[in-house]
């Protein structure tokens, strides 16, 4: 059995490998630039998807920081009195 | 008052304890088999207790260099090795010299500290004697085991990253992509120079990732093809690409004209929301039908971009960005340093690492350059050649470095968004790259 | 300066690794035996190499049904078998796109997303041909092993669930308890219903836990019972629990008259604290007594509220309703999305699952409804029947849906925290029903 | 609409799944090995039925105590035994009281909250009969064997508790960092104290870290030592550090004169940040050199203080002051709880801990306040003896003691930064100690 | 040995689980009433459980919070002077 | 073999532990107090080290926060005129 020549198998690789990912990124740039035409014709405005309202969970979390804004602009307008 | 509460306290638990005096005995039978057995204790004088406490100090295990202490592995003893001198002596405080510059660049200099510093860390808790936590019963082998050798915390970080990913400029100008390809002759580049070098060829390969430009792609890349290598592989991979700022500047400048740098790029188009929708998805289904190997990577990634992009999982998308990942940094990158002990680090190995790195960086950004000069060339549009450099990935570090060369060259010439087309690109194309290797070697 | 900085480094390092060249040959020695031993490559001409690549696309293992590819499980090899001509072509192509329509669903219509967004990814992941991520070593099963074999994750879920639940509405008008166990008629009348369609018994209890509306009670119980099913189990629960405004709101109408439906129930009184602090104990101290089945899940669900009724760790009750659930929500979610695999989910089970599921969420909105009337009938207080929905839990869903009807029917009629008692009741109810299974097959 | 959007739904569903009615069988065919095997189900009458839940109920296993129930343990079978008719019985009730009484002493009189609300909750599961919560299978269990065998959380909340440890009052005035070691005479003094009581040597060292009078520290130590006992003495640890307020006057005032406590100290000098910076390491490297076995523990606290103190990883060192410490928080007091089983907890044993820990805190406070006063006669500038209380640790509890009890003895006269010198010292301290009595039983 | 009549075997659990599911319920409704008696009968005021000062770990926390609200209101007094 | 005295033991355990912790403090208040000084010496002024700008993802955090901030003042400023 021959000694194998490793350089040449990773110049191979190189190939291979700058092949597979050129292809790769090739057709994503073709069904990138597919998708936005159909999206452009279909969904003209940019006002896509009905965000639904946030889960209620998170409300409280929101009436927290809302209160404290409110306790510091009730602070200053004491102060300034 | 107080003290009435603890005396009533202490009462009650004294009144409950002495009602099972008599229990105690039953238990005493039934528990006999069980009860954990210590190591007999054998009595010493002071002086014996001295002498037998100062063969446990630190300084002793280093400077007997031929106590016959083992190497610590996670994986357990039969990875580990009686230590040689150097191993067990200079070696450690060579490498914990190597710790404290790492922490000097990490804070001083803004080398990466995020990762930086928890690797050096681990580095630094890798290389005590006697302590042995690398092992598979230490810190930092409880952590290795439960998310680097089965690659989940790098995983978990590309769902971070993904979570923190904008892909509107890549999908305004969908062909810059295509320099995030370019740039990845820097891995197959290396990748020859490392069997040149001499390297093995899977080793080589595990060590060309490098050039890939991303943390988490290298460091689970090095886990499946080289674990040994980790550590070196790791800080590598983020010394280079805290030193982007310094080693691309150059060869952007050698490789293009004065007119070339200071080519204007129009301003983007804007980007349906739609469109960042269905982008991770897009780039999912690509990589299951071309290359299933790169899907765990590009997987998590997308499933990241994907939760930010719903806009009906914030709270989820949130965690990854923030608690999440961090908590995982802290351990992905004490995890890393376990590999930073001496007797891994301190081998030829990792000397040719670094001057791979070196070249893998410099090949990548070299070839975006070239790739992205191309394509001005047969470009409607025109195209400033710099933008190829941030092909490299390194997000969003080689994106400014090319906007900061740009507004050098031509002040008022904002490139930073056209420059993460080929940023974010070159995420997507290192995946993929590393795909191909997993594949070969599979 | 910068440059000057890298050379200095570099030139640290470089000499640091030069000083270990002989070292190095002692490593050598020692470490002969552990090195990881590579697999021997084999020199492959180009052709050779680009054929072999083709082999491992995800397309060609799409197309070529009789590969031999092996289905993936967490619990690896012992629960793997070699997958049918369907199971590995058409059987994922139809996986994905149902996991298209759960996104649609979630995304578009706000079902569940929380859970069903990271659901249908991991089955979308589960699903990529070649790549096992479902298996032990990939991504989906690691998450799977960490915490949904051993039923960790769904009781995280639960304690910050508990540590987000207010009992005050339950506490003011405690009688309301009966209506959630009324609606877990659910759970045992599609029980009855699963065996009819020929569901063996265990397999049909885990099936009718459908019926209690709740995500981690489900999964806890499918886990146990019936593991094979939990993906199409899970994906039915959270599917139903989004469709509860359109499910219940006719059931509701027609087992009501429109005078009942206007009833106006008067205000809450006020809760003191301490029946807060101890409801979550009372619960539990009533579960160990008659159920400790169920201790499990109560237990877990009333350490959350206790926490966050305590008022003094709130340190950690914050973490169990923020960080820690979201969390575990993504890993739970890639978990069982794992068993959206085609060989998994693709059988006739599933169809069953489905239609048992919509059945359960039926018929304990009537039990409910019908409970509710009976009640109305023998209380001094007026009780609205509508507020018997909620008693199916969903919470905080189907509380929500009695409010909306009832204020159709009379503006200003606020059934909310009228709801609410049954709703947080109906958790506690399943939880029992649970416990009542598990203990029957034990 | 919506109900439009449903019956799609379904109906996609339906017809994937019909397609695969054929398909199903040969899933059927290749499924058929690895089915899960349900055990076979023996139908019953409905009073067998009856009966036999009646036999799974709480009250029946806390009355019969004959029914050869096992007690459960993280470590599985081989380190459970049959229980005693009082473990299964009277000494569940006792151990469920004592939970009581640690929920009334964390809410109502605000001891250690953090810690005791998931140790006792965790005791409470661990009493439940029947349930198994404590075993390998169990959530206890769970959460015990993934952060507590390995002793990986008590280093997490270490690290944390390092990241939000400032040591600037040490700097400004190193030397009372003595006053930290002579507090450590808590733990030897109370080693001779537990040996003199009869417990075994090993024992007797695992017990006498109480007095170091920090929970982590005394887990690991336990944990590593004496695990059977882990439960008592994070128990009497946390309770103990909760009466520092309770314990330590009366003390400081037997041992030092009217004057003595009125001493005023100067104002501290600013401490550079560099010297901050570099703290961690010091201390590190010094147990590097001197005591390995300590490194864990001092290796932990050092990194989340340098992570703290660089400046340059504020996410991560936010995220271990938070939502890290706090995860792991909840999981260490539950695992812990696991430990408060009555076959366990009500031994003998737990109250000679108790008394010992008592003694551990009593005399560490001695001899902190007896150096300080020979430090004072020593010292060009003035001491305030009272400070030394602050050496047995209980951060930051002990220090606003000695604050408190300072400024009633001369209004004005704030000791808090003074006493935070000993205070975090006693941190280090007490994890040397740690060190010392681990490298004589290793 | 007669086949098993799954169906019979099926609608016991339901009679045995109702039951079980109702009388636990039952049964907390009755201590939760009674417990609510007792509570306002020793403890009318509804100011119970003293809450002790929240740990010392947050509050430097909570001071930052304060600080941010604080340097938000001195900016807007700058602002308007 | 004679039998063991175990508090002569725990004794000697005391003097070794203690003597060990008090080398360990006594090593370390000299290093300390070493690095003091020579801090002092070599960056006299107390603005050591660049504290290099905060990494990238942290800022849109930080504007977030920055937004709720401004969002109050706004909020107040409308609410008085
Ligand atoms: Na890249
Ligand atoms: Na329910
Ligand atoms: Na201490």
């Amino acid at each position: 059995m021959a000694e194998v020549n490793y350089v040449m198998e990773a110049l191979k690789f190189m190939v291979l490998g700058m092949g597979v990912v050129f292809l790769f990124l090739f057709i994503l740039v073709i069904v990138v630039e597919l998708q936005a035409k159909l999206i452009a014709k279909y969904f003209p405005e940019n006002t896509p998807i009905k965000t639904p309202a946030t889960p209620a969970v998170d409300t409280e979390d929101e009436s927290r920081r809302v209160a404290a804004i409110i306790a510091a602009v009730t602070e200053f307008r004491k102060n300034k009195s | 008052m107080r003290l009435k509460q603890l005396l009533i306290s202490l009462l009650f638990i004294l009144v409950s304890l002495t009602t099972m005096i008599q229990a105690d005995e039953e238990h005493k039978g039934a528990n006999e088999a069980q009860t954990t057995a210590h190591k007999e204790y054998h009595p010493k004088s002071l002086s014996e207790l001295g002498v037998s406490f100062l063969e446990t100090t630190g300084i002793k295990a280093i400077v007997d260099t031929n106590d016959g202490e083992m190497s610590s592995d996670p994986a357990g003893e039969s990875k580990e090795h009686k230590l040689g001198a150097f191993e067990s002596s200079f070696g450690r405080i060579i490498m914990i010299l190597i710790v404290f510059l790492l922490f000097y660049l990490a804070i001083a200099k803004g080398f990466e500290p995020l990762l930086l510093i928890p690797i050096a860390f681990g580095g630094l808790l890798a290389n005590i004697p006697l302590a042995h936590m690398a092992g598979p019963e230490g810190m930092l082998g409880v952590i290795y085991n439960m998310g680097i050798a089965n690659e989940f915390f790098p995983l978990l970080i590309f769902m971070g990253v993904g979570a923190m990913t904008d892909f509107a400029p890549l999908l305004a100008n969908p062909k810059t992509a295509l320099l995030g390809g370019a740039a990845q002759f820097g891995i197959f580049g290396s990748l020859v120079g490392a069997v040149v070098l001499g390297f093995d060829i899977q080793d080589a390969s595990a060590i060309s990732i490098i050039g890939g430009a991303d943390g988490p792609t290298s460091i689970f890349i090095a886990n499946r093809l080289a674990p040994d290598m980790l550590g070196a592989i790791a800080v590598a991979a983020y010394s280079y690409m805290a030193l982007v700022p310094v080693i691309q500047p150059p060869i952007m400048r050698a490789l293009t004209t004065k007119e070339e740098r200071q080519i204007k790029m129009g301003v983007q188009r804007r980007v349906h929301r739609l469109e960042k929708l269905l982008f991770p998805i897009v780039v999912l289904m690509l990589s299951i039908m071309i290359l299933p190997e790169s899907t765990p990577l590009i997987g998590a990634f997308a499933f990241g971009n994907f939760a930010k992009e719903s806009g009906v999982v914030d709270r989820l998308s949130d965690t990854m960005q923030n608690s999440l990942i961090n908590t995982v940094t802290i351990f992905l990158g004490l995890g890393v340093g376990s590999k930073l002990a001496a007797d891994k680090f301190l081998v030829l190995e990792s000397l040719g690492i670094m001057i791979i790195g070196l070249l893998a960086f410099s090949a990548g950004t070299a070839m975006g350059v070239l790739m992205a000069k191309l394509m001005n060339k047969f470009s409607k549009e025109p195209i400033n050649p710099l933008i190829g450099a941030a092909g490299v990935s390194a997000v969003p570090m080689s994106a400014r470095v090319v906007s900061k060369v740009g507004a050098e060259e031509k002040p008022g010439n904002v490139l930073l968004m056209h420059a993460m087309g080929p940023n974010v690109a070159g995420v997507i194309g290192s995946a993929v790259a590393a795909g191909v290797l997993l594949s070969i070697f599979k």
